[in-house]
């Protein structure tokens, strides 16, 4: 593949945003039918990157070349027409059309006088869909899938045209293991249709998977290329942090302590029955399931979102009625909430006001808001979390999706909740700090809080769990303890085949 | 026809809720008709659109009353409407401001004031005055007229600014504002006036509210012996004459206006010789003769 | 029936319910308050509830566009009154003198072509500026406005063609002019809204931009045909009226805004775009009109109208709303 | 400076500089523009508008809209000059104020509580409010009788330290409300809800309350503006407040809050109020006629906006194909 030219390729690449050098000379070639992993740490580049090559943003210097042509990409749309697809790392879908009218957004089939050519679409759409096996049907409203459907929706556009490219910005975020398994056969298609492919991931078994290079990106500069085959997730690491991470499980070096929290035959509608279990401080219970087996839904519950239908909820052995997030947090429960971007920040305020948000009622002099508090709050967990930002009064929405979700778990635990309730907390996240967080949930444990894990990666529950609660389909099927828990009898438990014969 | 039994009577006014006149006109033309047994009315309010009269027109024919009286919000655009009335066989009489010309031939009569005379009169009252207090030959007036658009507004400041060159050739209208017949308007109208001109010897407002917003900025600027004279003779503009603060108005009462065009629309009904133009009389009042008045009740 | 079916097919009936509960109250409250003697739900009664929907309604189909664009105007009221002063007084230009009637067809021509322009500037300013379409056109609600008053200072401009009302006051297959404006007009924007490519990118802008711009769709031109559209239809909204009434006050078109946007919400078109639906618009805007006719059929003085529309308007929210509940487990934000 | 501190620059100050360039304009144009009497007179006239954009300014940065307020202020006008004589000033002035909070409350309510559109709800109370002051009134203006022996004529025509006294409360409140809004949680909390609502939600804000309290607030202001101006004129029409609620949110957007909520200061909005009034009032003695006014508005709200967002954004042109 040495001596072919590559389908696309960036030199000196330069953009920055006020106070930010986003990118920094940044320069890497694809070559067709490659898979390219672009990696670097939270805020390192590699969603400007793909913004600057999609037209999006602009670049200060430097070019882009397309074969071997100098190009301005000067629009999506002008992307687009290049050749160069893009499945942006937040969904980009239009909820309250239809499945197929987003896969085709922007390029509806049409018939004289601009009329739709519904047949055409729902053709090609069915086609692709079928390839992507998804449950869902051409005609479905994609504001009724689950994120993880979306995502999939999102992902079927890299299908709709002859690509050159096809860039993909942390996909597989969202996805359960069964639509990965389709995702990694789509990509297989296309590279041996001879499209050059740039993967994002935090997520090292699956660039060693998949990819045949790997690009590395830190602080906005470009810090070398890696054969997959040639490397290991050491030589990788170290490159994008700098330094060696320690990735061994801190042990429990304490007491499990008495029953913080307990719930008993709670129901909610049809999103889940009967759910009954506990969680001790000091211990880390883990929530796995798929994708809508109802555990964001407990959750909610458990912070005053939802009223539930039946059962109840115990906190220190009393019963508790929580009505409102605010009730919630009066009883020392936190929850860090699955979408950041939706539920856990307001984008357009600084990172220190979001931080503090919660408690902005305690943090007073007088009648007025404490800022120095404030500020030292944020301080504090800037450091301890590495967010990565030029100052508290640096605009949210201007950080990279990993370091906004670092604020929001800065938030949260700045709560000193005795009840911690995490809910996909390294979505998006990068290894360092997803190791970082890992420990910081332990050593949280080990301090006496009471943690609940919700995540659909199963490795990041092993991790970090004592005891995983296995939920299908809005029950809970089992309860395991560290010791029983194996990867197959947790994917027979929240696939319905309850490990122990308890049918679903 | 033959109108032994009761009568029914339709109006649509122009915009009942913008100022008591017509608030008051309304209530007047409502007990006017009580107090006759031989009439029922349908009152309608236009709100200032002229699409809503327009479609009220329309209902008031397709419901077959035997008259229409109609407070037109545009002179010429209610014409059609009044000329279906008329295809239908149902007399149209206009209150309060006429409609255009064109329109005359469907029109059975028109009772209400007329507002280019008023405009003269309050022209008359305000050079008289500088002729009393010997500054006809240098005086500066401004002018605050009403609602853009309203032909009530239009027809007073063509009549005062028709006649006042008659009477008082030396007298100069230094700016002319509208005040949209609000007093609030009016006073910020005025205080701008003030600043601009050293020198105003007298004000003419549309009508008494827009003449008290006036006064009201002229007392908070400090500045005496400014004549003010309106139109439509308010209760406001009534107890500001009983100050000496305000010099002069017309004197037009909506219970008059009211009760005219009632009762044009019964005498037309009943088949009487109706004059085609019914203006009922609005004299001039001022500090002089206000005695001869009772005071407003709107 | 699937879950969610019944509450779907009441919110989507929603307006049709409350219509029909109109009519009921004001039939029965008509027996009694009414003087007429003929019934409300006569059938000349509600063709002329038609013809009397159509200066709101051919704007309102124009507002659903946009809004479902994720836009609004408020410049319309103002646009319509710019375009009925030039669809007047372009009849009285000497050049057009010499045509007679023929100069008809140019009026109105130049009266769209004003009316489109107007629209059309919004847009470009829309897109050019990137300033949010509710500030761009409250902007130009006074701008225009404006423009009106320069035109011919305070005074009405006026010009009575009787061929011209003829034609306005005309009634074919029993449907007066302006419902036949109105019914072409609704069909006409249903079809673009449901079958071509513009409608469903309409949609899909007003649903999520950014999508869209990411999908490259061009928003920019895009949402500035949807203010041409609008333009175009406060002017023929303009064409169609003042045909018939041949005066323009240069306050007429105030407050207009606020009808058209009632009646599209009354429709269920989201105020943040996305969703909406051209025959649920038609419905709002009879609603409206039926309540303005019902109300002063039963006699309701001045400030009942004012009162219970306000309310009523409130209350269809509320129940709207109350349909739109899936449930008590919902999430509470 | 770098090129993109001065743009920043402008981002911040653009509508301060905009506001030095129109009055230096109209000095230009007519030298007594600036006499200390005409400024006086243009800052009492605008202090109206001024209280009532103070608490529009709280909801509009919580998300939502009013345009119920120029209704409302003439109800409280009418109101209070009606129970002036029945009751007396000094139980008048909180009866008063009462019923507007409860207007104000009612509006919350709906809004907050049961999350209704607050452009449509507003709309809606535009109309019912006007009918319930025409129910008050009968539709007749309202006049006290005794107008020269009143001291209620104190909050609209006298004067402190001479200084006119609604400048001195449109300042004070502005003063007070400023610092409420950009110091005390409770301001924290309504750039929140406005910012990000379910964010907000999902930290623990009560967002019904804060947008209550915003409907309140904005109550509030009405009730002050329709003192003031009761106490200006001493007497009054019922339209008299019509149409302020559009006055009020283009002063609210001069000053460069969004709509969509999140954004905006006190401190804005008064330089927003200033401009509209000092234009107003400049027109006028310019000798401009007042339709030129709308057209200039117009030119200057777009101008002002688009450079504002141009500065945030680094372009001047949209980015938008
Ligand atoms: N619009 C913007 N304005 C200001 N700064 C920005 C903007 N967009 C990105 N940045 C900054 O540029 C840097 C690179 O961000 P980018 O989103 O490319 O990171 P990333 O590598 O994709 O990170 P992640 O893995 O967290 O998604 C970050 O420091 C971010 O804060
Ligand atoms: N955008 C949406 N609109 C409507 N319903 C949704 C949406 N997203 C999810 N749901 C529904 O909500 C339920 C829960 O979805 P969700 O994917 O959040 O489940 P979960 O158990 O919390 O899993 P995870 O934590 O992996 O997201 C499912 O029934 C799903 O269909
Ligand atoms: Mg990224
Ligand atoms: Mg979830």
């Amino acid at each position: 593949m040495t001596d072919q030219q590559p389908a696309l390729r960036l030199e000196g690449i330069v953009k920055t945003f006020p106070g930010v050098r986003a990118l920094d000379n940044v320069s890497f070639a694809v070559m067709p039918g490659e898979v390219h992993a672009l990696m670097g740490e939270n805020g390192a580049g590699k969603s400007t990157s793909m913004k600057v090559l999609g037209g999006i943003y602009q670049p200060d210097e430097g070019t882009i070349y397309v074969g071997e042509k100098p190009t301005v990409m000067h629009s999506p749309l002008d992307a687009k027409a290049k050749g160069i697809v893009f499945i942006h790392q937040e969904l980009s879908l239009a909820e309250e059309l239809s499945v197929a009218e987003n896969i085709y957004l922007g390029e509806l089939p049409k018939k004289r006088f601009g009329l739709v050519d519904w047949d055409t679409l729902y053709a090609r759409t069915d086609k692709i869909l079928e390839k992507l096996k998804v449950s869902f049907n051409a005609k479905t409203r994609v504001g009724d899938l689950s994120i993880a459907n979306q995502q999939m929706v999102e992902i079927a556009r890299a299908l709709t045209v002859d690509a050159k490219a096809v860039f993909f910005d942390e996909p597989t975020a969202s996805l359960t293991d069964a639509e990965k398994v389709v995702l990694f056969e789509v990509i297989a298609d296309l590279q041996k249709q001879g499209v050059g492919i740039v993967y994002i991931s935090h997520r090292m078994e699956e660039i060693f998977k998949i990819t045949d290079r790997i690009s590395v990106l830190r602080d906005g500069q470009y810090r070398g290329t890696l054969n997959t085959r040639e490397t290991n997730e050491e030589e990788v690491t170290q490159l994008m942090i700098g330094r060696k991470l320690d990735l061994s499980r801190s042990a429990l070096t304490h007491e499990v302590g008495d029953v913080a929290l307990e719930v008993r035959g709670l129901s909610c509608g049809d999103l889940y029955r009967d759910v009954d279990f506990e969680v001790r401080r000091g211990e880390v219970l883990g929530f796995y399931g798929l994708v809508g087996a109802g555990r964001t839904e407990i959750a909610e519950t458990l912070f005053g979102l939802r009223d539930p239908s039946a059962g109840k909820i115990l906190m220190d052995g009393q019963e508790v009625r929580i009505h409102s997030p605010a009730d919630a947090i009066a009883r020392g429960i936190s929850l860090v909430p699955e979408d950041r971007k939706g539920q856990g920040l307001v984008l357009g305020m600084n990172c220190r006001d979001n931080m503090t948000l919660p408690q902005v009622d305690d943090l007073k002099a007088g009648p007025f808001v404490a800022e120095g508090a404030e500020v030292s709050i944020f301080d504090q967990y800037r450091d301890k979390l590495d967010i990565r930002t030029p100052g508290w009064k640096q605009t949210v929405g201007n950080l990279s999706g990993g370091n906004q979700q670092k604020i929001v778990i800065g938030k949260w635990l700045s709560m000193h909740p005795s009840v911690l309730i995490v809910d996909e907390p390294t979505r998006g996240i990068d290894v360092g700090s997803k190791s970082e967080i890992h420990n910081l949930l332990r050593e949280l444990a080990s301090q006496g809080y009471a943690v609940i894990v919700i995540s659909s990666e199963m490795p990041e529950v092993l991790h970090v769990a004592d005891r995983i609660v296995a939920m299908f389909n809005g029950r809970v099927m089992r309860t395991f303890t560290s010791e029983e828990v194996t990867e197959d009898n947790l994917i027979q438990a929240i696939s319905g085949l309850s490990g122990d014969g308890q049918a679903a | 026809a033959e109108h032994s039994e009761t009568m029914k009577i339709g109006i649509t006014q122009n915009n009942v809720g913008v100022d008591s006149y017509q608030t008051t006109y309304e209530k007047a033309f409502i007990a006017a008709a009580e107090a006759n047994d031989k009439i029922e009315t349908v009152v309608l309010d236009a709100g200032g659109d002229v699409a809503r009269q327009i479609a009220q027109m329309e209902d008031l024919i397709q419901q077959e009353v035997d008259a229409i009286i109609i407070w037109p919000t545009n002179g010429e655009a209610v014409i059609p409407a009044v000329r279906k009335a008329f295809q239908a066989d149902i007399p149209v009489i206009v209150t309060n401001s006429n409609i255009a010309e064109a329109g005359f031939d469907f029109v059975a009569s028109f009772s209400g004031p007329d507002n280019i005379t008023q405009g003269a009169r309050s022209a008359e009252i305000m050079c008289d005055k500088f002729m009393d207090m010997g500054i006809e030959n240098e005086a500066q007036v401004v002018h605050i007229t009403g609602q853009p658009g309203y032909t009530t507004a239009i027809e007073r400041a063509k009549g005062f600014e028709d006649r006042l060159p008659e009477v008082c050739p030396n007298v100069t209208v230094v700016d002319t504002q509208p005040g949209d017949w609000n007093r609030e308007k009016s006073q910020k109208v005025m205080e701008a006036f003030l600043v601009k001109y050293d020198d105003i010897d007298g004000v003419y407002a549309g009508d008494d509210n827009m003449g008290v917003g006036a006064l009201n900025a002229a007392k908070a600027a400090g500045r005496e012996g400014i004549i003010f004279v309106g139109a439509t003779n308010f209760a406001v503009g009534y107890e500001a004459m009983e100050r000496g603060e305000y010099w002069g108005s017309i004197y037009q009462s909506p219970v008059d206006d009211a009760e005219a065009a009632l009762q044009t629309a019964i005498d037309v009904l009943n088949g009487e010789e109706v004059p085609f133009l019914n203006y009922f009389d609005t004299p001039k009042i001022t500090q002089d003769n206000m005695g001869d008045y009772t005071k407003p009740v709107f | 029936m699937q879950p969610g079916t019944l509450s779907t097919f009441l919110k989507r009936g929603a307006i049709w319910g409350f219509i029909v509960l109109e009519l009921i109250f004001f039939s029965i409250a008509g027996e009694f308050m009414s003087l007429s003697d003929n019934a409300f739900m006569d059938l000349d009664n509600m063709l002329l509830l038609l013809k009397q929907s159509a200066p709101i309604g051919i704007i309102a189909m124009g507002m659903t566009i946009v809004m479902i664009n994720g836009n609004i105007d408020l410049s319309v009221g103002a646009i319509y009154a710019i375009s009925a002063i030039i669809l007047l007084d372009s009849m009285t230009w000497p050049i057009f003198g010499a045509l007679g009637d023929g100069a008809i067809p140019i009026a109105w021509l130049l009266a769209l072509a004003v009316g489109t322009a107007l629209g059309a500037l919004n847009g470009l300013i829309v897109w050019k500026t990137g300033v949010d379409a509710f500030i761009v056109t409250l902007g130009a609600m006074l701008g225009y406005r404006g423009l009106v008053f320069m035109y011919n200072g305070e005074q009405p401009t006026s010009h009575l063609n009787w061929t011209l009302v003829d034609f306005a006051e005309a009634q074919f297959l029993g449907l007066h002019t302006a419902t036949w404006f109105l019914l072409l007009v609704t069909a006409a924007i249903w079809f673009l809204m449901n079958k071509t490519v513009h409608g469903r990118n309409a949609y899909a802008i007003g649903d999520n931009r950014e999508a869209a711009v990411n999908a490259g769709i061009r928003v920019g031109p895009h949402m500035m045909i949807n203010f041409m559209i609008i333009g175009f239809l406060a002017a023929l909204s303009a064409v169609v009226f003042y045909s018939e009434s041949g005066s323009v006050n240069p306050n007429d078109g105030e407050l207009y805004e606020l009808w058209v946007i009632t009646a599209v919400v009354l429709g269920g078109t989201k105020l943040t775009g996305g969703a909406g639906s051209i025959i649920s618009t038609f419905g709002g805007v009879l609603a409206i009109q039926l309540l303005r006719k019902g109300l002063s059929h039963i006699g309701a003085d001045t400030e009942t109208v004012n009162l219970v529309i306000g309310l009523i308007l409130i209350a269809v929210l509320f129940l709207d709303r109350q349909l739109n509940i899936k449930g008590k487990e919902e999430l509470k934000v | 400076m770098s090129k993109q501190e001065i743009g920043s620059f402008l981002a911040k100050q653009g509508i301060l500089i905009a506001f030095a360039v129109f009055m230096i304009g109209f000095t230009l144009a007519n030298s007594r523009f600036l006499d200390p009497d005409n400024v006086m007179g243009v800052i009492r006239s605008s202090a109206i508008l001024g209280v009532m954009a103070l608490g529009v300014t709280f909801v509009v940065i919580s998300g939502n809209l009013d345009l119920s307020v120029g209704s409302m202020m003439s109800f409280s006008t009418i109101v209070v000059l009606d129970l002036h004589d029945k009751i007396g000033p000094a139980l008048a002035i909180p009866a008063m104020f009462a019923m507007t909070l409860c207007l104000g409350a009612f509006i919350g309510f709906l809004v907050g509580y049961l999350k209704l559109n607050s452009l449509i709800v507003t709309l809606g109370m535009l109309s019912a409010i006007h009918g319930l002051t025409l129910t008050y009134s009968g539709g007749q203006n309202m006049d006290i009788a005794d107008k020269e022996g009143t001291w209620f004529s104190v909050f609209g025509q006298g004067d402190a330290l001479g200084i006119p006294v609604p400048i001195l409360i449109f300042l004070g409140l502005a003063a007070f409300l400023g610092i409420m809004l950009s110091k005390t949680p409770f301001g924290r909390k309504v750039y929140a809800v406005g910012g990000n609502g379910t964010a907000a939600t999902f930290s623990g804000i009560r967002r019904a309350r804060v947008v209550f309290m915003c409907y309140l607030m904005s109550s509030f202001c009405v009730a002050t503006a329709g003192l003031i101006q009761a106490s200006r004129s001493l007497g009054s029409q019922n339209t008299v407040g019509q149409g302020l609620e559009l006055e009020v949110l283009a002063a609210i957007i001069l000053g460069g809050a969004s709509l969509l909520g999140g954004s905006g200061t006190i401190f804005k909005t008064v330089i927003g109020v200033l401009i509209l009034g000092f234009i107003q009032n400049g027109l006028l003695l310019v000798g401009l006629q007042f339709y030129v006014q709308y057209v200039v508005t117009w030119v200057i709200i777009i101008l002002a906006v688009w450079l504002d967002i141009a500065a945030k954004r680094g372009r001047l042109w949209s980015p938008i194909a």
